[in-house]
Parts: C-alpha cells; sequence; structure tokens
C-alpha cells in the first residue's frame, strides 16, 4: 500500500507538470530564439537578444505592438533544435524564428522554416550550406565561412608559407572553415595541406598531432574548433615544442572570449578572421563594448555578441517596414510580410565591419547579408586581451560559389 | 553469560527461526546441533548482529545486544568465527591475524595473543608471512579461529569449525577449542558433527525448523535414540549408528 | 626516435592521471561492489574545487591539490551515506543491485554535472600554473608540468599504498574490500569504512582533475571521456587491482598515443575502447589482475 | 547398460583437487544415492555431468552410450538429463507454470524466432504446453499456485516446485541435490513419496544426493560414497554400511569416545 | 481497489478479443489511435503531433531496450549506438543510392541487427557492470566513428533524407508521419508482447533470473542472449530509420550521446524494467515531461537526473512494476485465502 501510494504521488507531481500552455495573444510580434543556452556565451548572447527587445517594448513596441521574445536551448543538437522550431511554429505560432547558434543544428531548422513558411534568421552560423540550401525564407547576419576562408588563405600565403597543418574539430562550423581553408589554398597557391588532423569537437589532448606538426617543418597551424577546444590546442602547440615562428591561424571562433582567457599568452601572433573587432575604433563599437562590459561584465564583446545585436536591429528595422495584421487569421501573411521586410533590408551599417544586405532571391549571394570579415591578430593574452586590426575585406558577392 | 529468549528472524519475507531459546552459562561449552538448513548459522547471525532480529531478546552479560551494530557487539567481546573458507585470501597469514586485532590497541597485549594464536597453532606461525589463500583447509579453519581469539573474547561462536576437514584434522581443532575454553573463555559451537560436537560440549540444543527440538546434557542427547534416528546424517554418523 | 619518445611521454603523462581516476574507480569497486558511473563528475568537481582554491583563495598548487582532496572527499562521503547506501544495502536481484547502481551512478553523473554548471558555468576555465621553462633534452621537450603530475602521481600512489599496507585502518579498509561480513565480526564499523573508501577515492579523483587542469583546463563535461578511459584501464589493469589500475592508465595512455601517432590520430578515443572490449574479451580479469571478480 | 558412466572424472579448482578419477556408473531404471561429507565433491559432481563446470582433460561422461564430456549445459539438458540445485535457483520473479514451461523450453516445437509472428502453430504450441504442465502441477500438488510468482512461495512449496521444474524437462536421468534438506520429517516422506511416483510414473533414473541418510537407505538400489573426490565405497546401502574405508572416512581413526576425550585433555595440559 | 479492477477489466477485455484472434486488439487499437492526430490538433496544435511522432520513436526504442535489458536482464548502454547506426544507414542508403523507405527501413534493421550481434557478443563473457562498461564503449564508438567520417555524416551531419511515400502519399507532415510510425510502434508494441509470452520470452527471462538454472533446463543461454541483443538491435534500427526520415530529415552525431541513453535509461526505469508497457509509458510520459520543461533549461538535467537516482532507490521497480506488484499481491492473497493457507 505504501508503494502504491508513492506511486499516486509520483503520478500526481506528472499530472501536475502538464500544465497547457497560454494561447496566442493578438497584437503581439511573438519571436521564438532557439540557442545553445547551456554554455557562457550562449546564455548572455541569448541575455543580450531578450533584453534588446524588452528594451524595444519599453520605448513603445514597434508601430504600438509589443514583442513577445521565447527563448529555448537546444544544446547545439539538431533533434532538440528541430523540436524548439515546431514547437515556435505549431505552438507558439511565432511570427520569427531566431536561430541557431550552431550551424549543425540551423541546418535542419533551415527546412522546417521553409516547410512551414516561416523567417527564421541566424545570429551565428558560418556554414555555407546553411543559405545553399535555396531556402526563401532563410537569412544569416554572420559572414559565411566562404567569405572567412578567402581572407584567411591570401593573408596566409602572401605572409607567412603555403605549408600549413590543420587541425580540424568535428563540430558543424570548424569543419567547414577548415574544409574552406584548405580548398582556397588550393586555389589561391595550389598549396596542399601539410598534415591535417580531424579531431573531436571537445577534444582535450592535442599533443600527439602537435608532436607530428612538429616534425612536419610548416609555416602555420590552422586550428579550426570551437573556442575551448582551441586554446586547449593553441597551449598544446607550445608544450608540445613548436616555436613561435610557426604562426597559428584560428576559425573564426578565435574571436569568442575564452581563447585568450583559456590560452593566455598562446594566443599572442594568433591571427583569424571574424565579423567584428573589438579594437575598433568606430564610437558605434567603443559604445557597444562599453555597454557589454557594463551589462554583461564581458571584458570585450567577441563578435558573436555584435552579430547578436546587429540580429537584433535588422529584425527591428524589418518589423517596423512590414505591415502586420497580427490577427489569428493573418499569421501566414505577417510572416510573409516578415520575411520580405527583412529581405528590403539594404546596406544595414552597425556593429558589422561592413554594410549587412539582404534581396529577395533565395540564393547565398542574397542572404548571406555581410560580406565583409576583418583580419584581426591578437596582441595581448588573458583575461584582458587586446587584439589589432589587419585589414577588412569586401568581399564579392559570388566568392567561394563558383 | 548469552541468554536467547524466543528469538525470530529470518532473510526477507521468509522466516528461519521461530522463537529460539538458548542459554549459555559462563565458561561452558554448549553446542548447538542440526542438519544443513535447520537455521544453525542464521542464529549465530543474529546473534553477532548481521542480520535483523524480528522478536524475541538476545542478553549477553545481561544486556541486550539485539539489533546491536556486529562491531558494537564484538566490542562486548562476544566474537562469532565464521566458516573456514571465509579468510582474507589475498593477505598473509599474519596480517588476518591482526585484522582480528583491530578493535584493540594494547600493542603489548596484541603482542601476547598473537603468540598465544601461535602456540595453539604452530602451523600458522611457520606460514605467518603466506597469503592465506594459499593455506589448507585445515590451517584456514585455525586462522579463522585465531583470528576470533585476536580480539580477545569473552565468548566466542564457532561456526561449523569441522567442516570439510578430515578427522584427524578436526580432532586437532577440537583439541585447541577445547584448550581455549580451559583458558577461560565461553564457546557456543554450532555443529554437524554431533559425535564430536557432544564429545566436547556440556550441553546441548538440537534444532529443527527454526525451532529447538531437544536440550539437555551432552551425555543424555549422545544416548538419545532419537537424536540418532532423525538428526544423524553423513557426516555425523557413528559406527554404530551406520551398522543399526 | 625522438618522435617515439616523445609520443611515450605524452602516453605517459595523460596515462599517471587515467591511472589514478582508475584507482578511484577500483578501490570504489572492492570497497562498494558497485561500478561508479559518476566517478567521471567527481574528477570534474575535483578540478573544479582546486581552481576554486587557487585563484579565488590564492592557495598555492600543492596546498590546492590537498584542499581539493579533502572537499571532494567530504562531498563524495555525503553522497554515499545520502545515496548509495540505500542501495548497497538493498542488496541483489537484477532490478537494484545490478542495474539500479549503473542507472543511479548515470543519473548521478548528470545531477552533479549539472550542479557544477549551476555554480561554475559551462565555460572552460583556465588553470594557468606557471612551472617554468620546459626541459629540454636535446630535440625532445619536456615541460615541467609533466614531470609535477608524474611526481604528484606517484606520490598518491605511494601514499595510497602506505595507507592501505602499512597503517592500521588501512588494513581495515582491505578487510572491509574483501569481505564485509567477515569485517563485521572482527568487530569493524564497516559503513563508517565504506565511507571512508569513498571518500578516498573521491580524493584522488579529484587530486586528477587538479592535475589535469594546467594541461586541459577545466570544464564541466571534462568528466565523462574522462571516465572512459579511467574506466577502461581499470578494466585493463583488473578490476579491483590498484597497481593494475595504474598499470592499466599507462597502458591505455601509452596505447592510445601511439594509435593515434601511428595509425590515425582521428580515431584516437575509440583506441582506449577498443583496447578495454579486447581485454574484456579474452582476459576479463585484465591483464594484472589475479582472479575476476565478475559479478553474476 | 549403465545410463550415465563416467570415465577418470577430474576436476580441480586452481590446487585444490575437487574430484579425483571418478569411475562411476548409474544403470537405468535404478535409484543410485551419492553419498559423503561436506566437501567431498558431490556438487562438483552434479556441475561436472551438467556442464557447468569443465571437467579436467582425460575425463570421459557418456550419458546413454553418447560421449557428452564438456557439452553445454544446455546440450546436456537437452538430452535427457535433469536436476535440481541445492540452492534451488528457481526464477522467482517468473510464474509457477513459467518456471515449469522453462523446464519444458527444449520440447517446445517451434523456432526461436517463429513466435515474432504468431502463427497458429506457436499459439497451439503454447496451449499444449500450458496443459501439460498443468498435469504436472497437479501431481507435485502446486495447480493452485500456477499464476504466483515462486518468490511467493513458501519453502516446501519451492523445493516440489525444483522438482516439478526439472521434471517438465521429461528427463531420463533425474538428479536430485539434496531434495530434502530443511524439510520438516513428514514432508521428506511427502517429497520422497512424489519423487517415487514419479520414477514410477515416467521410467525415471534417479541419481540422489543427501545428507539424511534413512532417505538414502531407504530409498536407494546402490550408493556410491565420495571422500575428498574419491570414491571410497560403492554398493547395496547395506552393503555400504559395514564397508571398513567408508566407516574410516567418516570417523577417522576408530577412537572411542574416550580416547577423544583423552586427546582434548591431553592437549589442554 | 479500484484501480485492480478496472485494470484487471480492461485486461479480461482484452483477453477474450484475443480469443477471438490473437490481432484483433491489435488492429482494435489502431483504429483507436488514428484519430489521435485530429484530437491532439484540435484540442492543442499540431506540436503535439509531432511530439506524438516523437513518441512513437522513443516506444520503439525503449520498447527494443526493455527486450534486452528487462526480459533478458543483460546491462547494455550502448543502446543509442545501434539507433545512430540504425539512422545513418537509412540516411546513407537513401542520400546516395535512392533507396526509399521501404528499402531502407528493413535495410537500417538488418543493419543494426549485425551490429546487434557485436553489441551482444561480449554478453557471452561478460555480466553486469562488465557488460556496461563494454557496450558502453561500444556505443560511444559509432558515435566517435560517424563523427570523424565525412561518409557518415561527421559534423556536418546526413541531410535531405526524403520523407517515405507510398502509392503516391508521401508521408511529408506530422500528421501524415504519425500514421506510418504510429502503426510500426504498435506492431512492434505487439512483437514485443508475443516474444515475451512465448517459450522465448521465457528463455529471455530464465536467462535473467538465473543462467545456470536456465541452461541446465536446456536453453541454449548464448543462442537466447544474442537473441535478445539482436531483436533489440532490430528495434533500435527500425527506430533510427524512422526517425532519419522524419522531417526535415537530417541526422548528426550529436543525436546519440550518452545524454540520449541516459534519458533513454530513464524511460524505462520510470515505466518499469521488465514491463513492456513500462517502456511505453516511460516513452510517453519523459518525452511529454522533457516537453514541458523545456524553459527551465538549466535546471531539466537536474530534475532528470534526480529522478532516475531517486527512482531507483524509491520504486526500482517502476511505474509498471507498481501496477503489477499490486494486481499480483491481489491474487496472491486471493488465492491463499481459497487454498486455505494450504502447505505453507
Amino acid at each position: 500500500m505504501k508503494m502504491f501510494s508513492r506511486g499516486l504521488v509520483s503520478t500526481a507531481l506528472i499530472a501536475g507538470v502538464l500544465v497547457v500552455h497560454t494561447s496566442a495573444v493578438a497584437g503581439t510580434i511573438r519571436i521564438g530564439a532557439t540557442m545553445r543556452m547551456i554554455s557562457e556565451n550562449g546564455q548572455k548572447y541569448g541575455q543580450m537578444v531578450a533584453d534588446e527587445f524588452d528594451l524595444i517594448n519599453k520605448n513603445g513596441g514597434i508601430n504600438g505592438n509589443t514583442i513577445e521574445l521565447s527563448l529555448l536551448n537546444d544544446e547545439c543538437k539538431s533533434d532538440k533544435g528541430v523540436a524548439n522550431a515546431n514547437k515556435f511554429i505549431h505552438e507558439q505560432k511565432v511570427h520569427l524564428i531566431i536561430g541557431s547558434t550552431c550551424s549543425s543544428v540551423s541546418l535542419p531548422i533551415v527546412d522546417v522554416t521553409a516547410q512551414a513558411r516561416v523567417p527564421q534568421i541566424i545570429p551565428h552560423s558560418t556554414n555555407a550550406k546553411i543559405t545553399q540550401k535555396g531556402s526563401a525564407w532563410v537569412f544569416r547576419v554572420p559572414v559565411s565561412g566562404r567569405y572567412y576562408a578567402g581572407v584567411n588563405a591570401k593573408y596566409t600565403g602572401e605572409n607567412i608559407g603555403t605549408k600549413i597543418a590543420y587541425i580540424c574539430a568535428a563540430d558543424a562550423a570548424s569543419q567547414n572553415d577548415c574544409d574552406a581553408m584548405q580548398d582556397q589554398m588550393r586555389r589561391q597557391f595550389n598549396a596542399e595541406p601539410a598534415y591535417v588532423a580531424q579531431v573531436q569537437e571537445k577534444e582535450v589532448d592535442f599533443r600527439t598531432h602537435m608532436l607530428k606538426i612538429k616534425s612536419a617543418n610548416v609555416d602555420g597551424i590552422m586550428i579550426a574548433a570551437l573556442a575551448e577546444t582551441m586554446s586547449r590546442a593553441l597551449l598544446q602547440s607550445y608544450e608540445a615544442g613548436i616555436g613561435k615562428s610557426v604562426r597559428r591561424i584560428g576559425s573564426s571562433s578565435a574571436s569568442n572570449a575564452p581563447v585568450p582567457k583559456i590560452a593566455g599568452d598562446a594566443v599572442l601572433g594568433v591571427f583569424y578572421t571574424a565579423a567584428y573587432a573589438a579594437a575598433d575604433k568606430r564610437p558605434i563599437a567603443q559604445l557597444f563594448n562599453q555597454m557589454v562590459r557594463d551589462k554583461y561584465g564581458i571584458h570585450a564583446p567577441d563578435h558573436d555578441f555584435s552579430q547578436a545585436y546587429d540580429l537584433v536591429r535588422i529584425v527591428e528595422i524589418a518589423l517596423h517596414r512590414a505591415n502586420l495584421n497580427l490577427s489569428d487569421g493573418s499569421l501566414a501573411a505577417d510572416r510573409t510580410a516578415i520575411r520580405d521586410a527583412i529581405a528590403s533590408v539594404d546596406g544595414y551599417r552597425g556593429l558589422a565591419s561592413g554594410p549587412i544586405s539582404f534581396c529577395a532571391a533565395p540564393t547565398p549571394q542574397c542572404r548571406d547579408g555581410n560580406k565583409t570579415p576583418v583580419l584581426i591578430h591578437y596582441t595581448k593574452g588573458g583575461e584582458e586581451f587586446e587584439t589589432e586590426v589587419l585589414a577588412r575585406v569586401p568581399m564579392p558577392i559570388n566568392f567561394g560559389l563558383e | 553469560m548469552l541468554e536467547v529468549r524466543d528469538l525470530q528472524t529470518g532473510y526477507g519475507r521468509i522466516k528461519i527461526l521461530d522463537g529460539v531459546n538458548v542459554s549459555v552459562a559462563g565458561g561452558s561449552i554448549v553446542t548447538v546441533l542440526g542438519g544443513n538448513g535447520t537455521g544453525k548459522s542464521t542464529l549465530l547471525k543474529a546473534l553477532s548482529g548481521l542480520i535483523p532480529v524480528w522478536d524475541g531478546e538476545i542478553l549477553f552479560d545481561g544486556e541486550s545486544i539485539a539489533n546491536l551494530r556486529p562491531d558494537r557487539i564484538v566490542n562486548r567481546g562476544l566474537i562469532q568465527v565464521t566458516q573456514g573458507k571465509e579468510a582474507y585470501p589475498a593477505m598473509t597469514v599474519e596480517e588476518n591475524l591482526m585484522v582480528g586485532a583491530f578493535t584493540r590497541s594494547d600493542k603489548q597485549g596484541i603482542r601476547r595473543d598473537l603468540d598465544k594464536v601461535y602456540d595453539y597453532f604452530p602451523a600458522l606461525q611457520e606460514r605467518r608471512r603466506q597469503l592465506s589463500g594459499t593455506l589448507s583447509g585445515g590451517e584456514v579453519q585455525m586462522l579463522v579461529i585465531g583470528r576470533g581469539l585476536m580480539a580477545n573474547p569473552r565468548m566466542l561462536m564457532l561456526d561449523e569449525p569441522s567442516a570439510a576437514l578430515a578427522p584427524q584434522v578436526v580432532l586437532n581443532i577440537f583439541a585447541n577449542v577445547y584448550r581455549i575454553s580451559q583458558s577461560g573463555v565461553t564457546i557456543l559451537l554450532v555443529e554437524q558433527n554431533v559425535r564430536m560436537a557432544l564429545l566436547l560440549a556440556g550441553y546441548g540444543y538440537i534444532i529443527r525448523d527454526g525451532r529447538v527440538l531437544i536440550e539437555g546434557p551432552a551425555e543424555e542427547l549422545s544416548g538419545d535414540e532419537s537424536v540418532k534416528l532423525s538428526y544423524l546424517g553423513g557426516t555425523v554418523a557413528s559406527r554404530e549408528q551406520m551398522s543399526s | 626516435m625522438e618522435a617515439l619518445l616523445g609520443f611515450l611521454i605524452f602516453g605517459v603523462t595523460i596515462g599517471v592521471v587515467y591511472g589514478i581516476v582508475a584507482l578511484g574507480i577500483s578501490l570504489i569497486y572492492t570497497g562498494l561492489d558497485i561500478v561508479h558511473f559518476a566517478h567521471g563528475e567527481i574528477y570534474m568537481f575535483g578540478a573544479f574545487l582546486g581552481l576554486v582554491f587557487a585563484h579565488q583563495y590564492n592557495v598555492p598548487y600543492w596546498l590546492a591539490i590537498l584542499c581539493a582532496m579533502i572537499v571532494t572527499g567530504l562531498l563524495g562521503i555525503v553522497i554515499e551515506r545520502v545515496f548509495y547506501r540505500r542501495l548497497t544495502r538493498a542488496g541483489g536481484g537484477y532490478t537494484v543491485a545490478g542495474m539500479g547502481m549503473i542507472i543511479c551512478g548515470f543519473g548521478m553523473s548528470v545531477v552533479l554535472q549539472n550542479i557544477a554548471f549551476l555554480i561554475w558555468g559551462a565555460d572552460a576555465e583556465p588553470f594557468p600554473v606557471n612551472f617554468g621553462m620546459p626541459y629540454q633534452i636535446g630535440e625532445i621537450f619536456l615541460p615541467k608540468s609533466y614531470v609535477a603530475t608524474a611526481v604528484a602521481a606517484l606520490v598518491l600512489m605511494g601514499g595510497l599504498h602506505v595507507f592501505l599496507k602499512k597503517t592500521k585502518i588501512g588494513l581495515a579498509v582491505r578487510a572491509v574490500a574483501q569481505n564485509k561480513d567477515i569485517a563485521f565480526l572482527m568487530g569493524i564499523n564497516v559503513p563508517l569504512m565504506i565511507s571512508l573508501i569513498f571518500g578516498v577515492a573521491c580524493a584522488i579523483a579529484a587530486a586528477a582533475g587538479v592535475l589535469i587542469g594546467p594541461m586541459q583546463s577545466v570544464q564541466v563535461e571534462m568528466g565523462y571521456l574522462m571516465l572512459m578511459k579511467a574506466f577502461a584501464a581499470a578494466v585493463v589493469g583488473g578490476f579491483g587491482s590498484l597497481p593494475g589500475a595504474i598499470l592499466g592508465g599507462l597502458l591505455v595512455g601509452i596505447f592510445e598515443n601511439l594509435g593515434a601517432a601511428y595509425i590515425s590520430g582521428s580515431h584516437k578515443d575509440i583506441y582506449a575502447f577498443l583496447l578495454l572490449i579486447l581485454v574484456l574479451m579474452f582476459r576479463p580479469q585484465g591483464l594484472f589482475g589475479v582472479e575476476a571478480k565478475v559479478k553474476a | 547398460m549403465a545410463l550415465l558412466e563416467t570415465r577418470m572424472l577430474s576436476k580441480s579448482f586452481g590446487g585444490l583437487r575437487a574430484i579425483q578419477q571418478l569411475e562411476m556408473d548409474v544403470e537405468e531404471g535404478s535409484i543410485h544415492g551419492l553419498i559423503g561429507p561436506n566437501g567431498s565433491g558431490k556438487s562438483t559432481f552434479f556441475n561436472l555431468v551438467t556442464g557447468v563446470y569443465k571437467t579436467d582433460p582425460g575425463s570421459v561422461v557418456r550419458f546413454a552410450g553418447e560421449d557428452i564430456t564438456n557439452f553445454e549445459a544446455h546440450e546436456i539438458g537437452r538430452r535427457g538429463v535433469a536436476r535440481t540445485f541445492q540452492l534451488l535457483r528457481l526464477f522467482s520473479e517468473m510464474t509457477v507454470l513459467q518456471n515449469l514451461l522453462v523446464g519444458y523450453h527444449t520440447h517446445t516445437k517451434y523456432a526461436a524466432a517463429a513466435p515474432i509472428f504468431r502463427p497458429r502453430s506457436v499459439v497451439r504450441a503454447d496451449q499444449e504446453a500450458s496443459e501439460s504442465m498443468f498435469e504436472l502441477l497437479s501431481i507435485i500438488g502446486l495447480a493452485e499456485f500456477a499464476d504466483m510468482p515462486a518468490g511467493e512461495l513458501s519453502g516446501g512449496q519451492r523445493r516440489l516446485l525444483s522438482l516439478g521444474r526439472a521434471m517438465a524437462m521429461r528427463p531420463k536421468l533425474l538428479m536430485l541435490d539434496e531434495p530434502a534438506a530443511g524439510l520438516s520429517p513428514t514432508n521428506v516422506d511427502v517429497l520422497m513419496g512424489i519423487v517415487l511416483d514419479l520414477k514410477k510414473r515416467y521410467g525415471l533414473t534417479l541419481l540422489i544426493v543427501e545428507h539424511i541418510l534413512k532417505v538414502v537407505m531407504d530409498t536407494c538400489d546402490r550408493v556410491t560414497v565420495l571422500d575428498h573426490g574419491q570414491k571410497i565405497g560403492e554398493g547395496a546401502p547395506h552393503e555400504v554400511k559395514d564397508d571398513h574405508a567408508v566407516v574410516e572416512a567418516y570417523l577417522g581413526k576408530e577412537m572411542s569416545d574416550e580416547e577423544v576425550r583423552a586427546a582434548f585433555a591431553k592437549a589442554a595440559r | 481497489m479500484n484501480l485492480v479492477v478496472t485494470l484487471q477489466g480492461v485486461g479480461g477485455f482484452f483477453g477474450r478479443m484475443e480469443r477471438t484472434h490473437p490481432l484483433l486488439p491489435w488492429l482494435l487499437a489502431i483504429v483507436a489511435l488514428l484519430p489521435l492526430p485530429l484530437i491532439l490538433s484540435g484540442l492543442f496544435n499540431d506540436y503535439y503531433v509531432y511530439l506524438a511522432n516523437r513518441i512513437c520513436i522513443f516506444i520503439m526504442l525503449s520498447v527494443g531496450l526493455n527486450i534486452v535489458k528487462g526480459f533478458c536482464g543483460q546491462v547494455t548502454v550502448g543502446h543509442v549506438g545501434l539507433y545512430a547506426i540504425g539512422a545513418v544507414t537509412a540516411a546513407i542508403l537513401s542520400t546516395n543510392f535512392g533507396f526509399s523507405f521501404w528499402m531502407t527501413l528493413p535495410a537500417a534493421i538488418f543493419i543494426a541487427g549485425l551490429a546487434g550481434v557485436v553489441v551482444g557478443v561480449p554478453s557471452f563473457r561478460l555480466e553486469g557492470a562488465y557488460l556496461a562498461l563494454a557496450t558502453l564503449g561500444l556505443g560511444e564508438s559509432v558515435r566517435i566513428m560517424i563523427s570523424v567520417t565525412p561518409y557518415l555524416g561527421s559534423s556536418t551531419g546526413l541531410g535531405g533524407i526524403p520523407a517515405p511515400s507510398a502509392f503516391g502519399f508521401t508521408f511529408d507532415n506530422f500528421t501524415r508521419y504519425y500514421y506510418l510510425v504510429m502503426p510500426i510502434a504498435l506492431v512492434g508494441i505487439y512483437l514485443s508482447f508475443a516474444i515475451l509470452r512465448s517459450a522465448t520470452g521465457r528463455a529471455f527471462q530464465a536467462i535473467r533470473e538465473d543462467t545456470i538454472a536456465a541452461a541446465a533446463a536446456g536453453i541454449n543461454v548464448r543462442k537466447y542472449k544474442l537473441l535478445a541483443f539482436v531483436i533489440s538491435a532490430m528495434y533500435a534500427g527500425c527506430a533510427g530509420a524512422m526517425f532519419a526520415h522524419m522531417r526535415p530529415g537530417y541526422i548528426h552525431h550529436n543525436n546519440f550521446t550518452i545524454i540520449e541513453m541516459v534519458t533513454l535509461l530513464l524511460m524505462i526505469v520510470l515505466g518499469g524494467i521488465g514491463h513492456v508497457w513500462g517502456g511505453v509509458i516511460g516513452a510517453i510520459i519523459v518525452t511529454i515531461i522533457y516537453d514541458q520543461t523545456k524553459d527551465f533549461y538549466f535546471y531539466q538535467p537536474l530534475l532528470f537526473g534526480s529522478s532516475m537516482v531517486l527512482l531507483v532507490i524509491f520504486m526500482p521497480q517502476g511505474i509498471g512494476g507498481l501496477i503489477d506488484r499490486y494486481i499480483v499481491t491481489q491474487r496472491f492473497i486471493d488465492a491463499r485465502r481459497e487454498a486455505g493457507d494450504g502447505t505453507s
């Protein structure tokens, strides 16, 4: 009987959790965001996105309508991201989806939003395939990996050498960066990789690779990995005795704050391409740096912060422009209106180093909004790291697509 | 010294002992007899606190020790010696003996008792550095008795010290048990070897189906025909019984 | 040749850490009869605690190891008392003791990981410790941190050995590990000893975490892979055998580094499993184990 | 011809020689007793014959003329050797009927994968099996407990069930490992009555290990005595009883009570 | 008390129908579940139909896991590896070779079954925790292999897996896909029952309870252990194919990590190890709770992990076991009463 009553209690608890969701209210613009929230940065970008939308609401909203943001975690796992997207679309009936941060999650969501005809705008997934799918509903704020590779390869080949070793981690963005870089080195300098190491997404021990790279006598090492993995690799490259004369090239995630924090002095001289440089001298950038420092306690925002911020601004602009009914019946029309409004954003100048422009055609040319990578290198490591901009390179729209 | 009143216990839901009464006077040797599965070992486990007592009373020196934690019972001087196969095979003989002395801190006393054990069982001294897993069955039995002695017991409970041993070895061990008892330690002997046990003990209990069936002075029991007929299994038959 | 020596050095430095964690797993297995699937998270907790001591309280590195060991050990004792105690008491049966322990271990690891996330966040934390310039012998580069790790591991092993073989409590611990009932009958406070075993096992896992901190940084998710490698080490060396655990750790470390060097670097993490499965199939008692204690 | 023959049967565990070159014949249709002191190798013998342990090289076990040495346990069971266990080893979470049906397993008339599609033949075979098991249950007197988990039975009922499970295999040779252990005298009689009834009904050959000497002496046609893994005597019960070697093994040097007491006293001095 | 009567009543009803024809209750169940998407989307919205699809996939997984774990008592924690193998097989065959779902499904089942042999072989020599370690290693190795092999999807995953279609009807939205996965899941449950009640199922259980006694009863222990692993692997393979073909037709190695395995374990522990319905109940409850607690993502692992620990400690039999126990005890009391104390 005791066991049975225990069971009853458990059942009751479970039933209690099954609360019915509040149904959608007209007059609000519903936005769903799916991100990798179980990570410090993700948490903070997510928080910033939420805060910025709150601010818009406080300042009177969009044409009198308020924005309702629902933020969910996808753990950077495609099935959970897809579930979140479906929840947004069918249960919460959102007008717009933001996400995901991870390329491998954004990729399948593109199909979901295309089928359900819901606009999707991506804060920072760089994998080139996302826009190559040809969905008319997807927009990308960050710089596509194809541009990064071009700039990185050009700089490397001209200033460092063509004998490059690659360490490629198994997450979609890094893999893409790594492959594209190798491809560009082939195209631009006819250079084959000197060594390629395929490692786990969260690999902790690179020393064997480093020792092999050391004996290969390379000019540079490209480390394409997420921030923490990259910083470990950087540290261990010195442990294996690879000297400073061998340059370390980072993938775009080298701009993330954990890299200099974990790697310390091992980041000195590491160069990489990103969409935003905290060392940017423009006033808007300085103001943004200050805001992030004050509000989120981060020494210097990386480009994922800036992209998330730009995304909010672009969404704001588009929502202002879109002619929204926001009734139950007008959902499909509103979604289309938002999509068209985003597609009409042209020459937006925000934190990103170059203008962000979209257009209507469902092609990468139209949907990869930012085409201006910045080439950056580290001049100081640690928590109070410093960087320096080497170059800003506006890229041709078709670059990397032929 | 030990008084068991109406003890009931078992495993899980299965009741093994259903009201057992046993009493052991200080300095005596008392034996509990019975075949396989009659509840002898269960009685010992309940006495040493390894299994909970469901009902009844266990008094040691007039104080209840029912449901005390085993180490607390040991601290009172009531030590159980397990069956011979249960030494620590991966420890040396001396380490095994030292485990027995865990509760004590008087270095000299431990030393003295160690010598005493070696005096009882000289075979152990020869093998004190060997792993006990390499000992013969009889030696292991000596070892576990010696280990019990190292705890400086006031009362020793022995669980089938004759099991699976050659008759000559059994005689040796029983003789030493007698010697131990002469040194002032009270002995409760649980046995299947009825003949030897009754020769050694002064008083005996025969249990069956979780109850004490017959009890009495050892001589009376060994003369009792019904004891012979029903309880003397393969290992315990005396010459006469085998041919009767 | 120098490259080979380099790979061996890597193998040994990571191998001793595997070995130390495996030591704890083996200790828990012999002491409590459970395979502790949450040990990786204990190791992670230890690493974070070490970090807290070293950087928030500015304790010297070696003292941080010690402090982390003590706190993690206490944490382990609490976990054992509150959760595992009930399970071990519940005893046999395929639902509780066999599968239940494993499931409970997995659940515990999820809980611990989440708690660590809530306290310290998901980002990796650097654990910079300045050991000075690396030794350089010819072409071979030997960072001092590696030497420090190896030395610390040796000290730990030696300490544990002395504790188990030369002290009275150590004798009692071994007695409990081998047979709880008899230990009880010899007057040993078995529950206390079990807690002690669990605590010690957790403490040495913490030491491993602090040792690896400077090499790999400290992160909430660091436990799982270490757990797998340490399991492999424990099984290879013979589950329950303490010197075996260390040797197993070295073997796994060397095996995977040589595999990564000469077969394929991408599959590095598979080699440990491969070794584990091979050993389990052909020598379940482990390479150095005397007797397999396979549970029925 | 003997149903079960062992030749040069040996088994050592580490250094301990549990069974040494044992030669034994169990005649078809007989009731054969196996006795010996604790640790004399009776259970090891059972385990060797039924394939739980592997024998040492040179050993031969023949069943019905066929060499079954070191066959897998299930192969031996399939050939008609059933056994009970000292510790019963019932499937305690399964019902009484299911326990018997597991015993009946070797007689199931469909392939292991067939039930996936559960055709009529499977359903019918299952029904037939259940019916014949019910028959057996009524013989051993557990029919009314058919749907009860075996773990809920009382001690005596468990012994009966373990007997029933072995019988469900429709064996030629039934090996009983201390069937009467822990039973009260009346229950021992009941159990042995059932065993004898089953023997008559199904033409069994029985091999019994028993500690209660009375059971062995009353029921067995032939008795083998083991000591330290060796056969020290064999014959009809009354012959064995008087055998000098057997008496020696059980009692050691033939000492009188007085001699034993004197030995004690000597030790104490 | 009422609960028992109701349950027995339902059981009796099923029993009567089954006597008419063994498949009858199952056909009725399929018919009864047909309008579910309409009800769900009417009462809630389409998202719940999607959830129903996911539940069906999880039911296949947990029911399959229950066969090897619950019936046969073999501790395996490599089940997600087999799930991954099924998914990758289906994905590669359909995208690279243009096979239709009706070819990739059996192929995925077959390949996963073969992999089941590999996972099952260690069980000949290993038990308990050792087996858990070996299977954990195998399952994780599968994931690592996928993650570093570009052909198997590597980091970018495998996408563009087409939706199944039959006779011009494409299962390309949730409601349509539901009519594909729901019957498959029911067939899975049915087969699980069929196996459990047959001699094969009894052999599994006997092995779980006591390997030596099972062997003595003439059961080929190795054969049946392997069979249990293979059957459960086939379930996993089927679930994998169902997952791969579900919209948007994308799989990634991140979907098959240890966390998924832990979720799966929670399902069968909650539902009750060894109870067919246990796996089903567990899959339903866990999926729904997971979904409803999405907003509390920071604390979700805490909730799931601690419920696992607490379940194992306080309710090791799970919900299924609780119900079973209640019924059995009730019947036991009745039987004892009738027998008038009997022979005890």
